[in-house]
């Protein structure tokens, strides 16, 4: 595997973390856009399209709603931004060795990934509208159903690998059979997580436009509102990093991540097209009673298999 | 206590702005969690007092008024106003006229049905059906815009007749149009009943009862999908359908998924209708004098618009403009349904519901009053055209 | 059932409270009925299940203008409210036929007995100014909040809003 | 009972060519049948003016410049029609016609609304006398 080193700065300012993330996660919203699109048989949005999105939020008023805690409203933004920021710096970004990397630092970025939905969800919850405050609820309440079975898929991999330290789980995923093929009730509960985690559709009650307008968002504008998308689509990238590097056989160049990235994003936009919006109470019960269920036979298989590969 | 419990009601109001109602209509939910409470609704906001305004424009000049309550269902309105308006002229409209009207008004059943199809599926978030029935309902504008003219008022009716003709070169187009829609709307009935995230959506929601839908006084699909067999065109036949009988779909389990049904069902039923007013279309006039005096009496026209029964009645003065002209919508009878059916449901499934009867806004407000930036005013219709004048000088 | 039997049987079930009746053309009846019988009527047309109630209609009839050869010191007639409540079963239509005086301007509510008259009650309300006597709701429907109290759209006498009244609404 | 049942059709939309159409650099054929803006044609006219009277809109105005030799000067407001017909419907000596033509109905002024017709002198008779008096007077409906 090449390893290129670069100067600490560079990293969390230019390269691989900091711009060219937020401008790779720019480029990802309009790819899963444009599929969308394309599943749909329209044309979907041309490549600026989410960029100059970006630019015409980031220029316009933010507007500080009455009986909001201002710091709050300010901050969570930002907070929730610099956790998502902060969590790329774990993983493999474009085939690149993490920038840091530490033994267990898969629980770090996963508790750093789900800072963006808690972030949403306070943010919703500290405005007195009511569609903010039904969204807020329904946010909260999806994060606490896919979050369990996204976490234990995560743990299969790593159980195999032997370690909690993502660079040696992508070390070890590049080296043996493609983990789609060992553990595949455990991609398809990570890719239907990742979905569940980013709010798209069929998960997207959070923020069901023709029900509560646009959920725990609807009171912002202007520059918060600019960074928490930024924030959701610098977690698209990671997220699909992360199931990449786990399942589909690590990331070991950039063309590699191309490559399989886009694939899984080909997979997510249809999955995306293809279904009913589910109801708050669907979703929960599709994550507790499917999903955290499935996930637990694919650890146990995994640990059986172990058990019985030492003896 | 009662006043504690008030005071931590907490509503959720849905409209008049609001993206889920494409219209303005003012709805307060009260919801506990996710469940609703209570309901009310408030209606007008684009009451544009149609019916004082016909008292003041003559028979003719009506006709395009009344044509302008609905976008959706334009067609039934300029029907039900001419066939009133022939009744109390006594005239008699030549036969290939009526075929002409009925085969406009199944095409706009067409149009209104596959538009209904993907905004409910839009409120249930399943865009990609909303996009593909959407697509497809262009087929049918197309068809009509090429049969008369315009996409959306088509403007067929004149007091006495039709004006235009159906050459085989348009029926050949309009069967071609019809067979293509049939094949998609077998999928759309495939899609709607066998996906399962989507039955998940409207499987046993907003079930009514034929004794409930009766007591509600609920018309059309949303009253025949609860098995209430109304329909104006087998009841009261009109136009042309004595010619080419109507079979009544109706429906038993009365939920979401049944209005689906007995829709897309409505669909086929008209499909085949098409084809036979196009096989067998009598020959003839197409307009009958009316003179532009109307005796002085009273008519009352029913016809089944997409959305249910329509109702108009007129009284006239011998004069050139009418004494009154009432209308009643389909979509206010099927408001009671709403309102009283909202309580015990998830707040998630109250779009679906809504959508669900298919409602019209522009169905129910019919004077012109507008507000004005500073303070509120009502404006003279003079005053009003002024402002535009100056506005765009 | 075809028309004819349908409007015999609304006759025979209206016989008693009838004041007037006529049929209009062959798939109509109409029958006028004193404000006070109005309840009995719909109660009675409910019971039999006698179609369903489809609209509720609103006409105003305004008094004739005084001619010279009335004196002065009969007093000028007053203009009346009538309400039409058309009922529908099959291709046979009902309308039961109520009129009031501009003075006394009020009318049962049937909501008791057919409860999504509401709406239609409420629209009579608002466009003619009938009251309608125990009517569940009777809050603004169709007409703007800041429509002036007392000033009915649909009446013949209204035309636009005087000076004044524009003045009061801006307040 | 199946899940992601229209899975085939987006399948096949991902190799279509997109429905939506790149308006305005792309434009269906208008029908034949379009009812386009009104054409008037000034040998036919009597006078009637029954169109005025049925217009719904106000669209029309008729000015009569010397009623016995038939010379009127038919004023369009394309901004207020509606595009119903019911003028050609009305007219009697069939002057009038909807054009089948694509057109744009914007513009920054409304004076691009306003269409004249007539025979060019009448037009032209009626131009020099706006510009003389301010503006021509129009005929009103009895």
């Amino acid at each position: 595997m090449t390893t290129i080193t670069l100067p600490a700065l560079i990293i969390l300012l230019i390269f691989p973390g900091g711009l060219f993330l937020l401008a790779s996660g720019l480029v990802y919203e309009w790819v899963d856009r444009k599929l969308v699109a394309r599943f749909q048989n329209r044309v979907g949005p041309r490549w600026f399209q989410p960029l100059a999105d970006m630019i015409k939020l980031l220029a316009k008023e933010e507007i500080i709603p009455t009986g909001v805690h201002p710091g709050l409203f300010v901050t969570l933004p930002v907070a929730a931004l610099a956790a998502a920021l902060t969590a790329a710096l774990y993983v493999p970004m474009f085939g690149f060795t993490p920038a840091f990397s530490f033994r267990g630092d898969l629980v770090v970025t996963l508790y750093l990934l789900s800072m963006m939905t808690l972030g949403i969800g306070l943010a919703g919850a500290n405005t007195v509208d009511r569609f903010s405050l039904v969204g807020a609820t329904r946010t909260l309440t999806q994060l606490f159903s896919y979050e369990a079975p996204f976490l234990l898929t995560l743990l299969g991999p790593a159980i195999m690998a032997s370690s909690w330290q993502i660079s040696q789980i992508n070390v070890y995923a590049h080296n043996v059979w493609w983990m789609i093929f060992t553990q595949p009730i455990g991609f398809v509960v990570a890719l239907v997580g990742l979905m569940g985690k980013l709010e798209f559709p069929p998960f997207d009650a959070p923020e069901a436009e023709t029900e509560i307008v646009s959920g725990a968002l609807t009171e912002y504008s202007g520059r918060g509102l600019a960074l928490f998308r930024i924030g959701k689509d610098v977690e698209l990238v990671i997220g699909l990093t992360l199931v990449v590097a786990f399942y589909l056989g690590g990331l070991a160049n950039p063309l590699e991540f191309l490559i399989k990235t886009l694939v899984l994003l080909l997979v997510m936009a249809g999955l995306q097209s293809l279904f009913a919006r589910l109801r708050i109470d669907q979703t929960v019960g599709l994550w507790w009673r499917i999903g955290a269920v499935l996930a637990l036979i694919q650890l146990l298989a995994i640990i059986i298999g172990r058990f019985i590969g030492r003896v | 206590m009662e006043s504690l419990a008030n005071q931590k009601k907490f509503i959720v109001p849905i409209g008049p702005q609001h993206p889920a109602l494409k219209e303005p209509g003012h709805f307060e939910f009260t919801v506990d969690g996710e469940i609703i409470t209570g309901a009310s609704v408030r209606l007008g906001y684009v009451h544009r007092g149609i019916e004082k305004g016909t008292e003041s424009r003559t028979w003719i000049q009506n006709l395009y008024l009344l044509e302008r309550i609905c976008g959706i269902c334009s067609h039934v309105h300029a029907l039900a106003y001419a066939l009133g308006v022939e009744k109390l002229g006594n005239v008699d409209v030549p036969p290939r006229a009526q075929a002409i009207r009925t085969l406009v008004a199944e095409m706009e059943r067409i149009h209104s049905h596959l538009l209904w199809l993907g905004v409910a599926a839009h409120e249930g978030g399943f865009d990609t059906l909303f996009m593909y029935t959407w697509r497809d309902r262009e087929t049918v504008m197309d068809l009509l815009e090429g049969l008369t003219g315009n996409r959306v008022h088509y403007s067929v009716n004149v007091l006495g007749g039709v004006k235009v003709d159906v050459d085989e070169k348009q029926a050949d187009a309009i069967r071609r149009g019809v067979d293509f829609l049939e094949e998609r709307t077998k999928y759309y009935m495939k899609v709607v009943t066998t996906d399962e995230t989507f039955l998940g959506r409207t499987r046993g929601v907003g079930k009514m009862t034929t004794e409930q839908a009766d007591e509600l006084g609920t018309v059309g699909p949303t009253g025949r999908a609860s098995g209430l067999t109304r329909d104006i065109r087998v009841d009261a036949p009109y136009a042309a359908y004595p010619l080419y009988p109507v079979q009544v779909v109706t429906g038993t389990s009365g939920d979401l998924l049944e209005r689906f049904i007995v829709r897309i069902k409505e669909l086929y039923e008209t499909y085949r209708l098409i084809r036979l007013i196009l096989d067998k279309m009598p020959t003839g006039e197409l307009t009958a004098r009316i003179p532009r005096r109307i005796p002085e009496n009273e008519a009352i026209s029913r016809v089944e618009a997409p959305r249910g029964e329509l109702f108009y009645f007129l009284k006239s003065n011998g004069s050139e403009m009418p004494e009154r002209i009432k209308v009643r919508t389909p979509s206010i009878c099927n408001w009671s349904s709403v309102i009283n059916f909202a309580v015990g449901l998830k707040l998630a499934d109250m779009p679906m519901v809504l959508s669900g009867m298919d409602p019209c806004f522009s169905c129910n407000d019919r004077l012109v009053v507008v507000n004005r930036p500073t303070g509120s005013q009502v404006w003279t219709w003079e005053e009003l055209r002024q402002y535009g004048i100056n506005y765009y000088r | 059932m075809d028309i004819t039997s349908s409007l015999q049987n609304a006759e025979a079930l209206l016989n008693l409270w009838m004041h007037g009746m006529d049929y209009p053309d062959l798939s109509r009846i109409d029958v006028t009925l004193p404000p006070r019988e109005l309840k009995s009527a719909v109660s009675i047309l409910k019971k039999a299940h006698w179609g369903y109630l489809s609209a509720i209609t609103g006409l105003d009839r305004p008094a004739p203008a005084p001619t010279a050869q009335d004196s002065a010191n009969v007093p000028a007639p007053d203009g009346a409210i009538e309400v039409l409540y058309q009922f529908c079963e099959g291709a046979a239509v009902l309308t039961l036929r109520v009129s009031v005086p501009y003075s006394a301007a009020i009318i049962p509510s049937i909501c008791s007995i057919i409860p999504y008259a509401t709406l239609y009650e409420r629209e009579a309300m608002e466009l003619f100014g009938v009251t309608f006597k125990n009517t569940p709701d009777s809050d603004r429907l169709v007409l703007p909040d800041d429509w002036p109290v007392g000033v009915y759209p649909l009446r013949k006498s209204f035309t636009g809003f005087t000076d004044a009244q524009k003045e009061e609404m801006v307040e | 009972m199946s899940i992601g049942a229209m899975l085939g059709n987006i399948v096949e939309s991902l190799f279509k060519k997109p429905a939506t159409e790149h308006y305005p650099f792309e434009r269906q054929p208008t029908p034949d049948r379009l009812r386009g803006n009104l054409l008037w044609d000034p040998g036919k006219c009597s006078g009637c003016q029954l169109c005025i009277r049925d217009c719904p809109s106000n669209a029309l105005e008729l000015i009569v410049l010397d009623k016995a030799n038939k010379r009127f000067v038919m004023r369009y407001h394309a901004d207020r029609c509606t595009f119903c017909g019911q003028c050609v419907q009305t007219c009697r000596f069939k002057c009038l016609s909807m054009s089948n033509e694509q057109w744009e109905l914007a513009s920054r002024s409304r004076e691009a609304f306003t269409v004249n017709y007539g025979k060019d002198e009448d037009v032209q008779f009626l131009l020099d006398q706006a510009a003389q008096a301010g503006a021509g007077v129009p005929c009103q409906p009895e």
